[in-house]
């Protein structure tokens, strides 16, 4: 506590998102609290349906209906955004928080060029002229790393590879010069060896112009080379949050653990990768007390209350985990203690 | 770039195109419901034809107001022998082309109107051939003697002999055929409207001939161009009326009558039509077509005709199909008629008990089963179903065959036909015209001068009655021959060859709107003559 | 783009051909042309001149190669109702059938693509529901139905506008319009109406169903997360491509207009080739019916052409595979 | 695991039956429309068909409501003295018999032929699919109005009218194969290289019947959604071409006909002629594409 805080860039606190089914209503984000730094990368794993994808259309305001937010607050900057008008977050995105998604083969509109695209961003937020729009699209396709940016500008989505389309993408999100971007799955579509350059290039401009990410996937690999700090979702909740390298090589959670049993590391000799029985549980049908609990191998260690009582995030190690395991004797209040929602802030884990 | 020229071009010609009549321009836009099938005056005797053609073409008499006879294109006429008739005709007229008339284009026109195809015998009804005497002298020469040869003249036509010849037109359209010639598409005669477009199934125009002979005839209206337009839809046609799209509609539905009288700025003219409904049998055959009846005809029996008599309720038709639009008749001629006669208009009572015991009396207790072919015109098309099920009240199981014109006349035409329902009015108003046309005996050798049999469909024949109005053709003692004709039509009652329903009466309606208000008398035969029309 | 052109026009001619023969099929299998042409009385002798004049006794390949060329030439012999050159009589009608689908395509356009627009971005509003089960009824009603309503409603209550024909027509070579006149604008609105009533539906739920389809895409989403406008997303982005597809459908859709004209031009007595079509069919005017038949199958290529053309202009994907331009790194 | 699939799917129907009122109430409609037609002879108040009981001086009776009604003629009389109300039911009843049989021809001629095309390939495959193609230009109303035409032409006037209504069944059946066809192609094309076809080849046994079997249940959703709708576009073009004077003879009328016959009443105050068949119409045409628009939207998984 020796360095001022800095104010975190983006906070989350206590976010629920629902979606009302005719077999009632389902949860499909419980009650999650994150933060991200200025600079910061955030990744975001789970397996699909662990609700990551959600938090990250919750926080730019684009969760598809009926979905909605259903209790909870998104701060940027300080600044309640979940309540705003949809006109005052459209402002923001792509002002402040842009996005990336998955697929860049179908993320561009096929009828348009990709200038136009960019200026249009960029004309849409910035006080700039036509002219002036262009030249920004033109430097920032060069930055992106396309080659003959001036020409290449007037060419359609079809003529542009999967990976150089994905650098479109980038420098789309990056036009009106936002302060976080929610990647969602940024390489999952693309070519093994063009997610490398891609990453490196989504950091290296991170970098370079301060941007946050939130880095949302289910590939381990993606997250150890890019992230600073990880969140670990699972059935709509984060169940392990901590620095990137302490989750990776020395996960709390039984989640986790199995999670990063299950990826080859290339590094250590493992006799065989590990595997978690059954699976996620579907939303309808998540289990009380801890969501984990069926599939748990260590839930005999704490007992009943592991399906009784659902554990909020606790201090594990270098980490936070929400788990009963790292329940100390008074640590009952795990569950209920609204203090939580600040342990997870990065400094506090510095501490 | 180029729609905006487009839009200029349209504006420019909306501006410049909308005020086209002068001041004292008057359209009369008509609507009915068939189209006139052809404009040759000798081809096809329909009652939609002749009511066009009677505008374009003209004859040598005609009627005046008050139905008349008085000259027309002649002038006088004598009778320098029994065989001979000497017409004196008007000189310095001109037919549309501008051709002189002459005697050479009446020979010409009796000729053509003798010719095989031509419908239009009965105009010239016992004459052999015309004479040319001088260029404005024609003597007809009579096969036979006829007393009421004018009153078949009336709608006798001539055309130009000289145009004909030189379009190849001087034979009639055979329009049992559906034959197409120059002349069932263009016209050229004397008469006080000419041909100004016409578009088959679309619309026929006339305009005023302003070189006609008579423009300074009191009778002489205003109207100075007609439209003729089919609207074969009764709703359509009747809508065109009261939005004021048409000024006049010669055929409007028996049951919008009532409406249309209360309908503001659309009057009604009630003539007394002189045209009758009537069935017919066929009475030929030895074998009925379309019946499950095999190896005989029961129409031959005088007793099954005599059963449909009596199994038609001829005053629900007329309360019910007809809207009280008509008079009930037990003749086919009608009080407008030479030879009409009380005595025989009589009707046989409708009793379907009787009209099942003679059907059981003539073998058929079971009843047979035939086709009734009828026009899918008004009113035939709702009298029609009303005759086939009365007649299967009694055990004839009559199956309704209803058509359209251009398919009903060619096959009546042929003979095609085992029992039909048709209308018929003698444009001459006279017995002999309806009684030689509908049941003379069938004969179809050509050039005999004799329209014998012509609408005779049903083929009836019977030698008493050829005998009867053989005599009374030539008889010119008036008292004699309208006897001779009394005797006709109560053979005629007593045989049942046909069953007259009722003498229709199709009002005209038309406009009242002030700026295009009609004013025009009904003429017994129902033709509206344009050039007595007044738009004011 | 040359040798797509290429490749389409044979398949047109391809199906003109397929037309042809149904419509030849339709002069030699079904009507024996001899004795439509000859009256009954005619004798055997008669017969077999004729028979020999038409090329009868011809093989069929002969025959068939005779009439396409005939037919290429826009002969098709007599009508057996009028009497008169079936391509007289065609050319006479097709402006004012040719005016009316036009009109009726451009009304169908012109209030189908706002209201499927609307009915897709309000898909939860009230009012979308109700323009969406009236165009369950707009499907449902004949187009009979319509017509006699509106004339009933239209010309005889309020007297407002004609309630048939085309009003008065200006030649302009051969081709008669209707557009030059006032009488000529009023007269097509009603008919135009109804005949315009399916294409609304049909392109109100086609593009409501495109734009639904396409506001599910990725490139709308990420256009949003871009912070653009609803306007630009929706206008600028969605429609351009809901329309791609809209634009062939509408296209075929016009054959069904000029077909569905018939029962407009029946009810309004639209001097158009759907009368002379429906009356033909009545009388059996075989000549008539082919002739008719071929110039829909004209008009159809001639349309596919066309929105294949569009199709070029609108979508870039097309333009480049097609040229060999471009393609990926 | 099919079975359990369908069950559910079954079930997804039935749920979101429940919760749609409107295609509840079309669906009643329906029904009752289609069991009225069915039993017309038997729950008709009068046969209007029997001439031997008609009254012309019946004619023209307005509803039993208005004044001038009769308790007989619930929904008053035509021109002719029959019964409206009767005349209707029987009238649906001939556009039903259309309508359906129409449908059901049409089904089998485009599964066939989908089934032989997708599975054939080849030069068969192209043929059929360039006549669909060529068919879809010319709209359904103008293919039936040729067939009946030829019809016509190839019969006369009089052998037509016995046959008009297996005409215009034909004629219809014959302008909507289309749709079939290209549906259970492409289904087909899938099912072709499974494995089980393969295998099916091997072990001797003819792979088309099996595929047949595999082939409509993944189809069958589709083709009951094309059906449904096409019943109802099937009975506007009875309708219409009854309209048009080319359909059913008057003598077995449909609701086309009867519109029609009604149409000339329309301006002499004799509404209800022309205004109940034209009703009857529209619901029945309106309940099945109710029905029919629900079914697809219920059966489409990306709207679900």
């Amino acid at each position: 506590m020796t360095t001022p805080l800095p104010l975190p860039l983006l906070e989350v606190r206590n976010l629920r998102v629902q979606f009302p089914t005719r077999r009632g209503l389902l949860t499909a984000v419980d009650d999650i609290s994150l933060s991200i730094a200025p600079g910061e990368v955030l990744g975001v794993v789970g397996e699909s349906g662990a609700g990551k994808s959600l938090t990250g259309a919750a926080i730019i305001g684009l969760l598809e209906p009926p979905g909605r937010i259903a209790s909870g607050e998104i701060l940027l900057n300080g600044r309640r955004i979940d309540n705003l008008s949809p006109e005052e977050f459209r402002k923001i995105r792509g002002r402040e928080i842009g996005a990336i998604f998955q697929d860049p083969l179908t993320s561009l509109n096929p009828l348009y060029t990709i200038g136009r695209q960019i200026t249009e961003t960029i004309l849409t937020h910035l006080d700039v002229s036509p002219a002036e729009a262009k030249k920004r699209a033109i430097d920032l396709l060069n930055e992106v790393g396309i080659p003959a940016a001036d020409k290449r500008i007037d060419h359609y989505p079809h003529q542009f590879s999967g990976g150089m389309r994905q650098r479109v993408v980038i420098s789309l999100a990056l036009a009106a010069q936002p302060k976080l971007i929610i990647a969602d799955e940024p390489t999952t579509a693309l070519d093994v060896s063009i997610q490398a350059q891609i990453i490196t290039l989504l950091k290296k401009l991170c970098r370079e112009h301060g941007t946050s990410i939130m880095l949302v996937t289910h590939d381990m690999g993606v997250i150890a080379e890019t992230a600073d700090r990880v969140a670990v979702m699972y059935a709509g909740r984060i169940v392990e949050i901590g620095p990137v390298a302490e989750v990776i090589h020395n996960p709390q959670h039984p989640y986790t653990v199995g999670l990063m049993g299950a990826i080859p590391d290339l590094t250590k000799e493992v006799e065989r990768l590990t595997q978690i029985d059954g699976s996620m549980p579907r939303l309808n049908a998540i289990p009380s007390g801890c969501a984990f609990n069926p599939r748990c191998t260590r839930k005999v260690e704490v007992g009943s209350r592991c399906t009784t009582e659902r554990p909020g995030l606790l201090p594990a190690g270098k980490t936070q985990a929400a788990c009963w395991l790292y329940a100390n004797d008074g640590a009952n209040d795990g569950a209920n203690n609204p203090a939580n929602h600040n342990v997870n802030a990065p400094q506090t884990v510095a501490v | 770039m180029k729609l905006t020229s487009l839009l200029i071009t349209i504006l420019a010609a909306c501006a410049a195109g909308s005020p086209l009549a002068s001041a004292d321009a008057k359209t009369l836009r008509y609507a009915t419901q068939d189209e006139p099938q052809t404009l040759d005056p000798h081809s096809a005797n329909l009652a939609v034809t002749n009511r066009l053609l009677s505008n374009i073409y003209e004859g040598l008499v005609f009627r005046d107001k008050d139905w008349k006879i008085v000259p027309w294109l002649a002038t006088s006429w004598t009778q320098p022998d029994a065989r001979t008739w000497r017409f004196k005709l008007r000189p310095n007229i001109k037919f549309h082309d501008g051709s002189t008339f002459s005697a050479d284009d009446v020979v010409f026109s009796v000729e053509r109107a003798l010719h095989q195809f031509s419908q239009l015998k009965v105009s010239v009804q016992g004459v052999e051939r015309a004479r040319k005497v001088d260029e404005l002298t024609v003597d007809l020469i009579m096969r036979e003697p006829n007393p009421v040869l004018l009153k078949h003249l009336v709608f006798f036509r001539i055309m130009s002999k000289s145009w004909a010849e030189k379009n190849k037109a001087t034979i009639p359209q055979n329009y049992r055929d559906k034959e197409e010639t120059f002349s069932s598409r263009n016209a050229n005669g004397t008469g006080p409207f000419m041909v100004k477009e016409r578009q088959a199934d679309v619309r026929t125009v006339i305009v005023e001939n302003k070189n006609w002979w008579n423009r300074n005839s009191p009778e002489r209206g205003n109207v100075t161009q007609v439209e003729l337009l089919p609207i074969s839809s009764r709703p359509t046609r009747l809508a065109a009326l009261i939005s004021g799209e048409v000024q006049f509609v010669n055929d409007p539905p028996a049951q919008d009558i009532a409406r249309l009288k209360a309908t503001k700025n659309v009057k009604v003219v009630e003539g007394l039509e002189a045209r009758v409904q009537y069935l017919v049998f066929d009475t030929m055959r030895d074998e009925l077509l379309y019946s499950d009846v095999k190896g005989k005809n029961p129409w031959k029996d005088l007793r099954v005709r005599q059963a449909v008599a009596h199994a038609i309720d001829v005053e629900a038709i007329k309360q019910k199909s007809m809207r009280g639009l008509s008079v009930p008749t037990g003749t086919i001629l009608t009080i407008f008629d030479q030879g009409y006669s009380k005595d025989a208009d009589t009707r046989l009572k409708y009793d379907q008990g009787r009209a099942r015991q003679l059907l059981k009396e003539a073998g058929y207790a079971n009843g047979f089963s035939v086709t009734l072919d009828c026009g899918n015109n008004a009113p035939a098309v709702d009298i029609c179903p009303a005759v086939t099920a009365m007649l299967n009240q009694v055990g004839i199981r009559v199956t309704a065959n209803i058509m359209t014109i251009p398919n009903f006349f060619p096959k009546l035409q042929r003979a095609d036909t085992s029992f039909y329902l048709l209308s018929w009015t003698s444009p001459t108003s006279d017995a002999l015209y309806t009684l030689q046309s509908l049941l003379y005996t069938h004969s179809s050798a050509a050039g005999a001068g004799g329209a014998a049999g012509d609408n005779n469909y049903g083929r009836y024949s019977n030698k008493e009655l050829d005998k009867l109005i053989d005599q009374f053709k030539v008889e010119l003692d008036m008292k004699k021959r309208d006897a001779l004709i009394r005797d006709a039509l109560l053979l005629i009652n007593r045989e049942m060859p046909i069953v007259p329903l009722h003498r229709q009466i199709i009002p005209w309606a038309m406009s009242a709107k002030p700026g295009s208000n009609v004013t025009a008398a009904f003429p017994p035969n129902g033709t509206p003559y344009f050039f007595r029309f007044n738009i004011k | 783009m040359l040798a797509f052109i290429i490749r389409r026009l044979l398949q047109s001619i391809l199906v003109m051909l397929t037309v042809g023969f149904i419509a030849f099929s339709l002069f030699n299998f079904v009507g024996d042309p001899v004795s439509l042409m000859l009256p009954p009385e005619a004798t055997q002798a008669d017969r077999e001149d004729v028979r020999k004049a038409l090329g009868l006794d011809q093989p069929f390949y002969v025959q068939f190669g005779t009439f396409l060329v005939n037919a290429a030439q826009g002969n098709f012999g007599i009508s057996l109702r009028l009497g008169r050159p079936v391509s007289q009589l065609l050319v006479e009608r097709l402006p004012a059938t040719l005016e009316l689908a036009m009109t009726a395509a451009v009304f169908g356009l012109l209030v189908g693509i706002p209201m499927g627009v609307y009915t897709a971005l309000k898909r939860d509003k009230w009012t979308s529901k109700v323009l969406l089960t009236g165009s369950l009824v707009g499907v449902s009603l004949p187009n009979f139905l319509i017509g006699i309503f509106l004339i009933l409603i239209f010309a005889v209550w309020l007297g407002w506008l004609p309630s048939f024909g085309r009003g008065e027509t200006k030649m302009i070579g051969f081709w008669s319009t209707g557009f030059l006149t006032t009488e000529g604008l009023k007269a097509i609105i009603l008919p135009a109406i109804t005949l315009g009533f399916y294409p609304i539906t049909l392109i109100m739920r086609l593009v409501r169903a495109e734009m639904l389809e396409v506001l599910r895409t990725d490139y709308i989403k990420f256009a949003r997360a871009r912070g653009l406008t609803n306007n630009a997303v929706h206008f600028g982005h969605a429609l351009k491509n809901t329309l791609v597809p809209v634009i062939t459908i509408t296209g075929l859709q016009l054959g069904a207009i000029i077909a569905f004209a018939i029962i407009t031009e029946t009810v309004f007595q639209w001097p158009g080739m759907g009368l002379l079509f429906i009356q033909a069919v009545q009388f059996a005017d075989i000549p008539v019916m082919a002739a008719y038949l071929c110039l829909i199958g004209f008009i159809f290529v001639v349309v596919n052409l066309i929105v294949d053309l569009l199709y070029f202009a609108v979508d870039p994907r097309l333009r480049v595979e097609r040229s060999g331009a471009g393609g990926g790194h | 695991m099919n079975d359990t699939f369908k069950r559910m799917r079954e079930s997804d129907l039935w749920y979101s039956f429940k919760r749609h009122p409107l295609v509840i109430v079309a669906a009643a409609a329906a029904l009752i429309c289609i069991l009225g037609a069915l039993f017309a002879p038997w729950l008709a108040p009068h046969n209007p068909f029997d001439l031997k009981t008609l009254n012309l001086l019946d004619a023209f009776t307005p509803p039993a409501w208005t004044s001038a009604g009769k308790a007989q003629f619930f929904l008053g009389t035509d021109d002719q003295g029959r019964d409206i109300l009767s005349t209707i039911m029987h009238g649906s009843r001939v556009s039903l018999t259309v309508g359906i049989c129409a449908v059901a021809l049409s089904m089998v001629i485009g599964i066939t032929l989908g089934l032989l095309s997708g599975y054939l390939g080849g030069a068969l495959d192209s043929f059929i699919m360039r006549v669909a193609d060529v068919q879809l230009s010319f709209p359904a109303i103008l293919i039936a109005l040729l067939i009946d035409g030829v019809a016509r032409v190839v019969m006369g006037k009089d052998g037509h009218d016995d046959v008009a209504v297996y005409v215009l069944i034909f004629a219809i059946a014959a302008s909507g194969w289309v749709q079939y066809a290209r549906t259970v192609r492409g289904s087909t094309l899938v099912e072709r290289n499974k494995e089980y076809v393969q295998a099916a080849r091997v072990i001797g046994r003819k792979p088309l019947a099996i595929m047949f079997s595999h082939v409509l249940p993944n189809v069958m959703g589709p083709v009951l959604v094309l059906a449904t709708l096409h019943v109802g576009s099937a009975i506007i073009t009875e309708a219409t071409l009854s309209f048009l004077g080319v359909g059913v003879p008057p003598t077995q009328p449909s609701l086309g006909t009867l519109i029609r016959i009604g149409n000339d009443f329309l301006f002499s105050g004799e509404w209800w002629i022309t205004v109940f068949p034209g009703v009857m119409l529209v619901i029945l045409v309106l309940s099945i594409n109710i029905l029919g628009d629900w079914l697809r939207d219920a059966l489409n998984p990306k709207l679900r």
